[in-house]
């Protein structure tokens, strides 16, 4: 699917944040989405995080794969790209902890984790799958990221609300957040077809 | 018009189910053999010092207890008789009370008296010691000294005093007997706490169930400076403080303040007329209306000397109807206290004794909450009980703070409407405790 | 095989351009944005696994390990680093594992049903709290222990049950976190080394009558006990005895005259010293 | 820590990495591909040993070059270490195993960043010899493949009604197909997790010493 | 003799959770009675089996996990019987059972039984048949003149995966037929006269409040009215008033306060509207109350109140 109009715009929008659902619908960041997920107040900053760091890796690697492609190194877009993740989020991180502390601990504390979110790594890739172009590479990474930061928020609020749910033992934490993903999951395929 | 509040339990089957008992019974005078009355009626730092001891003759309205602190009031004897013992009684407190148990000679030969005479005349800077003097506290259960409470601090701007006729206690009519049978006594003791304020507004708050107590105060009312008669809707908790204040003025005393930051002073109607007792004839607190109800044969409104045992009481009454009782209820039964057992005494704040069977007293059993969000709807402090109960579960008290649990009035109407039987008062009750003795320590 | 070397050439360029890139910025930046951290943050951080894996419900091992430090996480929170690494952040921590002497929680009431007699009929909301303020406690004796499960409720290791009306403690479970200790409204729990076996469990401050009229096991402070006491260890004051845990040979000689049973031998045994 | 009896025996690591420190169903790593691949068993042993061979490479290789990688520049090495076996398991695949290559599809890349091999890494292979790490990785591969196909002949069989495409329970057998959407994935993962643990809890109480 | 003793309130409503149940299974009723009018035995058999297979399905794993048994609360039978109203009259009898399994084991009991589950169990199971025999639960059978000419069953091949929410496509059905039943869909959902008995029973016993169902309703009509339909078809067609009457309704996963509550029923009356004219599903209402569902506990956290004296000080 492509930009092409204000209407294709919002179709795409709604199909990366609700239709093809980074977590429910292409497993992708599925380890900080069951570990983040127990507050809603971590799960928001985590999102945030993501969602910048999408959106950035996105622009980024746009560029790199124009290099690559100029070079025909293809093959090395795996290790160039996850290379880029990982200096670009670690910069962002020390540039944020030094001149915009306030943010920083809003969302830096969630940098780290982000580098081994393999949504962001994903995202790249697709968008080079997809040969998107840069705005709609840029798109795809916003736009992913806050399906996954939607389908994370909405879990942690069950989660904080399962707290207090007497579940069996042996299905205390991952196991029934697992479940509770599954469920959810099962609900967001209303959204299916949204977009044809 | 009907006043109100946002919130509360309507009248439901059930919840008012124990009012027509007793309603159209008057009121009859009871004195027993024996009185125990305890030393700590009213709210007080410490319990009021006892004059007397084992086997001094004392007369009616003698006192025989004298206040402790700037807040402590006097114990009167309320039969006259031979004191039989000064000591330690399990009453309704966590721990044993100090009590004077007196044998009555049946003569009720009263000390001397001394009056004030008519409460528009007479000196309104003597109403406050006079009431002090008689050992008056708020009858309505809290049992807050009433000289206290009309002593206003320096700078306070209190406009209106409203008394409270609601009684929206379950079973209990002992406030509306009074308002019917004695409705010049209430407007009197109204009148007696505007002069020693200085407060222009006076207003007689009754739910419209009482229609006859309605009538009654409103004729004794008339003519009367700056008394007003508010009917209210009647629904629980209608007469909590906070509720009245609302209902009455529109005005809502702010969190964790007093009915005083919103300008009122909230008295019960029985406090009032015990309050133109005193004034008017300088008699003390020694009696009042108790109703008597439930399981008993005859459920009545008596008039009972402070310090009756319950036992007597409800032996006047008839007895039980069934072969043990489950419960014995001083008060209503939303905020009543359970009795531990028969022999404790009846106090100036005992509106009631309500008698349950064991199966009305045998509580069910908790289940999970299904969020069925009456607690919410019904709580009149507009918090989310069930919210609170879960943070009270979950031991997270700091959160609970966050979210007003100390705005709980404790009314209980959650528990009541909740169909899991939850606990969600009493888990509230308990954390505030917690909280509060943290506080303290913390200090 | 023709290999075009050029590709080689190209590939090792473009890695090693990108690694110089990056890692000259960062090694600038870092020297830039330097912030200073606690040091202990720095070595959990090292201990930890390392995989910014979240599973920890940390964001990231940064997160968990200033957690760690400030004590909001437990030291074996690294679920991908396992055993070692929890071993290895307790040492930085300084919460080692078997350290001094082993204490275990134990009751000090013998009041279950049938020993202590019933004041009340206790029908409402399962709090001890709440109970003990309510008429004098559901049991006669007013330091007696309720048996409505506050310790157990605040037990995280499953080592305490009501049995009969009282608490009951699972020795091996237990790990003498004092929790239950600081709950109880009645203070009837105290942790104690694990091998004073020899205890007084009864906390009655009343003396004779009122005390027997609360429960058959209700120390009367009589002191039998103390008179019989070779080693000075027992002595009666606020109306019970109480041991010297030091002092006391577990000769378990106090037990034997004790009219009211309220001193015990655990295990049975009575070590001759 | 007790030092003396606890030095890491190749075979120890070894049951470590498939028995006790399960990556999919002991520490609960590397759930993207647990739960994406997982539609057939064929998927779940192709991804598990995918993930085996980078396990093991990068393992022996870190260990090897452990003592020469500055501190501050650990994670990016490893994770070019890791990249480059990737890389190269991805074009074997995509020539000798097209239809499995088409199958998997974007988990092969992400192999990168599964954190159990990260995690392996960090915790082991940084501070054990290149041997022992290579069983280390072994170990964890393997536990990953049994596990995920596990996942896999569950989730097929239901969903499908087949194991390794073998049809299994005739033709009469209607497929719930939830098991091979989404939803099933976390399902069927959260429910064996869950009985995993009961088992375990179970085993544990009949004889509390055996296992620690 | 030991009095009891416990803190207030010493008597409670009347209103129990067994009691609340009971009112709802009393309100399903017309429903059911419909089915059985419409579809005959295999509507009774249908709704039998989802009943029994909750049942069962709770006591076994009550009686497995040594939890207390709870099965004189009714919400099992609440939830089987509305698994059973929401089949097909075509569907073979497994699926009404796995679907009732699924609800109570997975939905409900894993996450501690009553109280609970975050979504509608009986919802869930449905979205779970839907998903995963998609053939049978979408195959309407239509009593096509039912009313007129009794018992008359016809099971449209041809138009698998036409929805319910679609009857125009049937020529002659009008406002009368919807309000009747006499148009294809769920055994209990078609007969739109008993879902309304069962709504006024519900408000009238004060199980039930207005918010959800006419928040929901009132959308789904103004919305379609917008986008150039016709609201009474809209609202009368398909599952919507079903759902808002007995499904989104449902205590446990439905927002406490009273804005949340029509908060809840304007987003799922948006979402059925959006699944309906844009989605892949002819009928949205299962998946926009399980959405909304997912969204009640941040509605629950993050909507509040005023409480009483949060003001400034008198005078």
């Amino acid at each position: 699917m492509r930009i092409t109009d204000v209407g294709s715009f919002f179709l795409f929008m709604v199909n990366c944040i609700l239709c093809n659902n980074f977590i429910f619908s292409r497993f992708l960041g599925c380890c900080p989405f069951l570990g983040v997920s127990s507050k809603v107040q971590t799960a928001t900053g985590m999102g945030l995080a993501v969602t910048f760091v999408m959106g950035i890796a996105s622009l980024v690697t746009y560029f790199v794969n124009l290099i690559l492609v100029a070079l025909g190194l293809e093959y090395l877009q795996t290790i160039a790209f996850i290379l880029v993740i990982a200096a670009l989020v670690q910069f962002v991180e020390m540039f944020m902890k030094k001149s915009m502390p306030s943010l920083y601990s809003a969302l830096g504390i969630y940098l780290p984790l982000i580098t081994t979110n393999c949504a962001v790594l994903a995202v790249t890739i697709m968008n080079v799958e997809n040969s998107y172009n840069l705005f709609e590479s840029v798109c795809n990474g916003v736009f992913g990221a806050l399906g996954f930061m939607l389908a994370i928020v909405l879990m942690a609020g069950v989660r904080e609300r399962l707290e207090t749910s007497d579940i069996p033992k042996s299905f205390k934490g991952f196991p029934s957040s697992l479940i509770t993903a599954g469920l959810l999951s099962i609900a967001f395929m209303g959204f299916q077809g949204l977009v044809k | 018009m009907m006043k109100s509040f946002r919130g509360g339990v309507h009248p439901l089957p059930g919840l008012h189910q124990g009012k027509p008992l007793t309603d159209s019974k008057p009121v009859k005078p009871y004195v027993s053999e024996m009185v125990c009355i305890p030393l700590n009626m009213h709210i007080a730092a410490a319990p009021s010092k006892p004059i007397v001891k084992k086997g001094d003759r004392v007369l009616m309205g003698q006192v025989i207890a004298e206040a402790v602190g700037p807040r402590g009031i006097p114990v009167h004897a309320s039969v006259s008789g031979t004191v039989k013992e000064v000591g330690n009684v399990q009453q309704l407190g966590a721990r044993t009370s100090p009590c004077i148990t007196i044998e009555n000679d049946f003569q009720d030969e009263w000390v001397e008296l001394h009056g004030l005479g008519n409460v528009e005349n007479c000196d309104a800077s003597a109403i406050i010691p006079a009431i002090q003097a008689a050992g008056i506290c708020g009858m309505g259960g809290a049992g807050f000294p009433t000289h206290a409470k009309l002593t206003l601090p320096e700078g306070a701007k209190v406009d209106t005093i409203i008394l409270n006729g609601a009684e929206c206690e379950t079973y209990l009519n002992a406030d509306h007997r009074l308002m019917l049978e004695n409705p010049v006594r209430v407007v009197d003791g109204l009148r007696a706490a505007m002069r020693a304020t200085g407060v222009e507004n006076g207003y007689i708050a009754i739910e419209d169930n009482k229609r006859d107590a309605i009538a009654a105060v409103t004729k004794a009312a008339t003519g009367r400076k700056g008394v007003h008669v508010v009917t209210l809707k009647a629904k629980y908790p209608q007469g909590a403080e906070k509720q009245i204040i609302k209902a009455v003025t529109g005005r809502e005393v702010p969190s964790g303040g007093l009915p005083m930051n919103a300008g009122c002073i909230v008295m019960n109607v029985g406090t009032a007329a015990a309050v133109a007792q005193a004034v008017i004839d300088g008699r003390p607190l020694v009696e009042r209306i108790t109703t008597v109800t439930g399981r008993v044969r005859e459920p009545s409104n008596l008039l009972l000397r402070v310090g009756t045992i319950f036992l007597d009481a409800i032996g006047a009454c008839g007895g039980y109807t069934v072969e043990e009782p489950g419960k014995i209820i001083a008060g209503g039964t939303m905020t009543g206290i359970c009795a531990p057992n028969e022999t404790i005494s009846v106090t100036k704040t005992t509106g009631g004794i309500v008698v349950l069977n064991k199966q009305e007293a045998t509580s069910m059993e908790e289940s999970p909450c299904i969020r069925c969000s009456r607690c919410v709807e019904v709580c009149p402090m507009h918090l989310n009980p069930y919210k609170l109960k879960n943070l009270c579960d979950m031991n997270d008290l700091e959160t609970a703070r966050k979210n007003n649990i100390m705005d709980c009035i404790l009314c209980s109407s959650c528990s009541y409407i909740c169909p899991s039987r939850r606990w969600i008062m009493s888990s509230i009750k308990n954390a505030r405790e917690i909280i509060a003795a943290q506080q303290k320590k913390g200090v | 095989m023709n290999i075009q070397w050029i590709h080689v050439v190209y590939a090792l360029l473009a890695l090693g351009g990108l690694g110089a890139v990056f890692g000259l910025v960062l090694d600038i930046a870092d020297k830039k944005f330097a912030v200073e951290v606690d040091e202990r943050v720095t070595r959990v951080r090292a201990a930890c696994a390392g995989a910014n894996c979240g599973a920890c419900g940390y964001p990231g091992c940064d997160g968990f390990a200033a957690a760690v430090v400030k004590g909001d996480a437990p030291v074996n929170g690294c679920t991908a680093g396992g055993a070692k690494t929890a071993a290895a952040i307790a040492e930085i921590m300084g919460v080692s594992a078997g350290s001094s002497e082993p204490r275990v929680a134990r009751l000090l009431c013998q009041g279950a049903v049938g020993i202590a007699k019933e004041r009340y009929h206790y029908d409402g909301y399962k709090s001890c709290q709440m109970a003990s303020q309510m008429v004098g406690g559901p049991k006669m004796c007013p330091y007696s222990c309720i048996g409505l499960g506050d310790c157990m409720d605040v037990c995280k290791f499953d080592a305490i049950r009501i049995e009969n009306g009282i608490a009951v403690f699972d020795e091996n479970k237990c790990v003498a976190c004092g929790m239950c200790e600081k709950t109880c409204p009645r203070h009837a729990i105290a942790v104690v080394p694990k091998d004073a076996t020899v205890l007084v469990r009864c906390q009655n401050s009343d003396i004779g009558r009122p005390a027997v009229e609360a429960c058959t096991h209700a120390c009367i402070a009589c002191k039998r006990c103390e008179k019989t006491c070779q080693y000075d260890a027992i002595h009666v004051s606020n109306g019970f005895a109480s041991i010297d845990t030091s002092k006391c040979t577990r000769c378990g000689e106090c037990a034997k005259v004790c009219p009211r049973g309220c001193i015990t031998v655990i295990g049975g045994q009575v070590e001759v010293a | 820590m007790a030092e003396k009896s606890n030095k890491p025996t190749m075979r120890g690591v070894f049951i470590n990495g498939v028995l006790n420190e399960n990556p999919t169903f002991r520490l609960v790593l590397g759930t993207c591909p647990t739960l994406a691949v997982t539609t057939s068993a064929i998927n779940g042993i192709g991804m598990g040993l995918a993930a085996t061979f980078v396990l093991v490479c990068s393992n022996f290789v870190v260990s090897c070059v452990r003592k020469m990688i500055p501190d501050k520049a650990r994670i990016p090495a490893f994770i070019v270490i890791i990249a480059t076996f990737v890389t190269i398991v991805q074009m074997v695949m995509q020539a000798f195993l097209p239809s499995l290559y088409d199958a998997l599809g974007l988990f092969i890349p992400l192999i990168v960043v599964n954190c159990i091999i990260l995690a392996r890494a960090e915790a082991f292979a940084s501070k054990n010899g290149p041997l022992l790490s290579a069983v280390d990785g072994l170990g964890m591969g393997l536990g990953f493949t049994c596990s995920i196909t596990l996942i896999g002949i569950i989730r097929e069989l239901i969903g499908n009604g087949s194991v390794f495409g073998i049809s299994l329970l005739g033709a009469s057998y209607q497929p719930m197909l939830l098991f091979v959407l989404a939803p099933g994935g976390f399902i069927t993962y959260g429910l064996v997790l869950g009985i995993i643990n009961a088992i375990t809890a179970h085993r544990q109480a009949k004889n509390p010493e055996k296992e620690e | 003799m030991a009095l009891h003793i416990s803190t207030g309130p010493h008597l409670r409503s009347r209103q129990d959770t067994p009691s609340l149940m009971r009112d709802v299974l009393i309100a399903l009723c017309p429903a059911v009675a419909a089915s059985l009018y419409f579809y005959g035995f295999k509507a009774l058999w249908i709704e039998l089996i989802a009943l029994a297979c909750a049942l069962l399905s709770e006591y076994v794993w009550q009686r497995l996990m040594k939890k207390p048994m709870r099965l004189g609360d009714f919400s099992a039978a609440v939830t089987g019987l509305l698994i059973g109203l929401n089949m097909p009259a075509t569907v073979p009898l497994w699926v009404p059972a796995i679907g009732s399994v699924f609800a109570i084991i997975i939905v409900k009991q894993l996450f501690g039984g009553i109280g609970h589950n975050f979504l509608n169990p009986a919802l869930a199971a449905r979205a779970v048949l839907l998903t995963s025999w998609p053939s049978y639960m979408t195959k309407a059978t239509v009593p096509l003149r039912a009313l007129t000419l009794g018992f008359y069953e016809k099971t449209l091949e041809g138009v698998d995966t036409v929805a319910a929410a679609t009857p125009l496509l049937m020529p002659g059905t009008d406002v009368k037929d919807l309000l009747f039943g006499n148009i294809p869909g769920a055994i209990g959902e078609t007969c739109k006269i008993a879902i309304l008995l069962g709504l006024i029973y519900l408000l009238i016993r004060g199980v039930v409040r207005w918010q959800i169902p006419v928040c929901m309703l009132g959308t789904v009509a103004l919305l379609s009215w917008i986008l150039g339909k016709d609201p009474m078809t809209a609202v009368l067609s398909g599952g919507v008033l079903f759902g808002a009457v007995f499904m989104a309704t449902d205590y446990v996963t439905t927002p406490m306060l009273k804005v949340g509550q029509a908060i809840f029923g304007v987003g799922c009356g948006l979402l059925v509207v959006l699944i309906r004219n844009f989605g892949n599903y002819p009928e949205g209402v299962t998946y926009a109350i399980l959405i909304m569902n997912i969204v009640t506990p941040l509605l629950d956290r993050s909507l509040n109140r005023k409480v009483y004296g949060e003001v400034k000080q008198h005078g």
